[in-house]
């Protein structure tokens, strides 16, 4: 028996790419809401948490997952530095500078570069904590070996 | 068939709770549920196509209607319990056999017999769901079975199935 | 109308009180988590009182976060109890 | 108004709730009482902010957090219960009945 019940089972099957779909949510309208960059990425990594806990480590191949996410984590963190560099290099000579147009407030594309910051934001706060939740997994599973 | 389920359940969710429809938000609405789709398509559902029959939508409702009933009752049901000086209990854990096959029929109705008066699920082992009540009312497996599972086996398996 | 909901706002708060004795209190492990549980819950009604009262409608996201972190918490805690591998 | 007597129900069945678990005597029964009594005082109150906003955006906001906060109440209720069985709590010494100590076995 790997996992949790079936009725865990089915519940997550049923929740999970919702529970993802508000943590893209959350982030996208980080300018609008509160929320933004840190918390959607909690909640996208609770959605990988979720199915984790559920299904048991055979059905994700735990050491494979680890490696994608401490990847995507490095990579995250690259391109948020690329784009604050590009206020650098693009005319106004400042980090983070926000030279994009800003549009109107209260519409989803405003805010210049905020919601860029914001989506890399979340991808690097959800791949370390899924990587730290995973580490702590994999060194207590070879405990018990 | 399961990529597109997702992808049509995450743009209604998505669309449900922006409730904006200018071209930006419908687009990032659009390229989400296509990342959802690609990441949790494979843990999803494969025959959802028996929902499209409208003759299961009306035993939903049915059961949905008889649900809430006893939700409500369930709630005067704990209050009386709680508030009676007394405070009648007799809980203990029942076996009840169901006859429902699939798996997400067993998952309904173990979250609604959670729901309904008196009851929690255990666990749910084979056809066996075992069952917490607070007030054991009978001692013979039949009448007590049709006691908790009641009229909902019945409805969810007529939508469900 | 407004001092109305004040008052169940304040209840509502107060009804946190239970949850803390029974988290405090509880003669066992599970008995505190069962509190931890119920208080995730109730927040949620704290947000959607606030929301009422102040008009502002954002105030239901923090809500609708709270209730899938508290629901993954809880799931942790209970795959602590039921087992102590990840695998049981 | 209506809103405002959906939000008094919904704090009414809380109040309830938290009462049966501070007196209900062990965790089965105090999961139990305030699992329902809690989940559905905070779906009324949900139901209330639904009926003051009217079918707007907040409106289908609060619509969309009654199945979530269902579905996860519920299941987070029935893992719980589970994992304390496991764990070995006790029961009440009131209880008549345990059928699941022979299937755990």
């Amino acid at each position: 028996m790997k996992g949790m019940t079936v009725i865990v089972k089915k519940t997550t099957q049923l929740i999970a790419g919702i529970i993802f779909m508000y943590g893209i949510y959350i982030i996208l309208h980080g300018h609008l809401t509160p929320g933004g960059g840190f918390a959607g990425g909690v909640i996208l990594a609770g959605s990988f948490i979720l199915l984790i806990l559920a299904f048991g480590s055979d059905f994700l191949h735990l050491v494979k997952e680890e490696r994608g996410s401490t990847m995507y984590e490095n990579l995250a963190i690259l391109v948020f530095l690329l784009l604050s560099l590009t206020g650098l290099l693009a005319g106004a000579k400042i980090f983070f500078a926000n030279w994009l147009p800003h549009g109107t407030p209260g519409e989803l594309l405003s805010a210049g570069f905020l919601p860029l910051y914001n989506i890399f934001v979340g991808i690097e706060v959800a791949a370390s904590i899924l990587t730290i939740f995973l580490a702590l997994v994999i060194f207590k599973e070879e405990v018990m070996k | 068939m399961r990529y597109v389920t997702i992808f049509i359940l995450s743009l209604v969710f998505w669309l449900l709770i922006t409730f904006k429809f200018t071209v930006p938000d419908i687009a990032a609405g659009a390229v989400a549920s296509a990342i959802t789709a690609a990441i949790f398509g494979r843990y999803y559902f494969h025959n959802v196509y028996k929902f499209l029959q409208p003759r299961r939508w009306f035993w939903f409702v049915v059961y949905l209607v008889t649900f809430i009933w006893a939700c409500i009752k369930a709630n005067f049901d704990v209050a009386y319990r709680v508030l009676h000086p007394a405070m009648p209990i007799r809980p203990g854990i029942v076996k009840v056999k169901t006859t429902l096959r699939s798996d997400f029929a067993k998952t309904l109705l173990a979250n609604s017999i959670t729901m309904t008066p008196g009851t929690i699920t255990v666990d749910i082992i084979g056809d066996d769901i075992y069952i917490h009540w607070i007030y054991i009312r009978s001692e013979d497996p039949a009448q007590y079975t049709s006691m908790v599972t009641g009229r909902f086996e019945e409805y969810i398996k007529k939508f469900a199935e | 109308m407004t001092s109305f909901l004040d008052i169940l706002l304040y209840i509502q708060i107060a009804l946190c009180a239970p949850c803390l004795y029974r988290i405090i209190r509880g003669p066992t492990i599970p008995d505190r988590m069962v509190g931890i549980d119920i208080f995730g819950i109730l927040v949620v009604g704290i947000c959607g009182i606030i929301t009422v009262q102040t008009g502002k409608a954002f105030i239901l996201d923090i809500g609708i976060a709270w209730v899938i972190l508290s629901f993954i918490g809880t799931l942790t805690l209970a795959k602590y109890l039921s087992g102590k591998k990840l695998n049981e | 108004m209506a809103a405002i007597i959906l939000i008094s129900i919904g704090v009414i069945f809380n109040i309830f709730g938290c009462i049966g678990l501070i007196r209900l005597p062990d965790m089965y029964n105090r999961l139990q009482a305030a699992t329902k009594c809690v989940t559905l005082g905070c779906c009324s109150i949900l139901v209330g902010v639904m009926v003051h906003y009217g079918l707007g955006g907040a409106g289908f906001r609060a619509l969309v957090a009654i199945p979530i906060l269902f579905f996860t109440a519920t299941v987070a209720a029935h893992a719980l219960v589970r994992g304390a069985y496991h764990f070995g709590t006790k029961m009440d010494e009131r209880s008549v009945k345990d059928d699941y100590m022979e299937a755990v076995k």
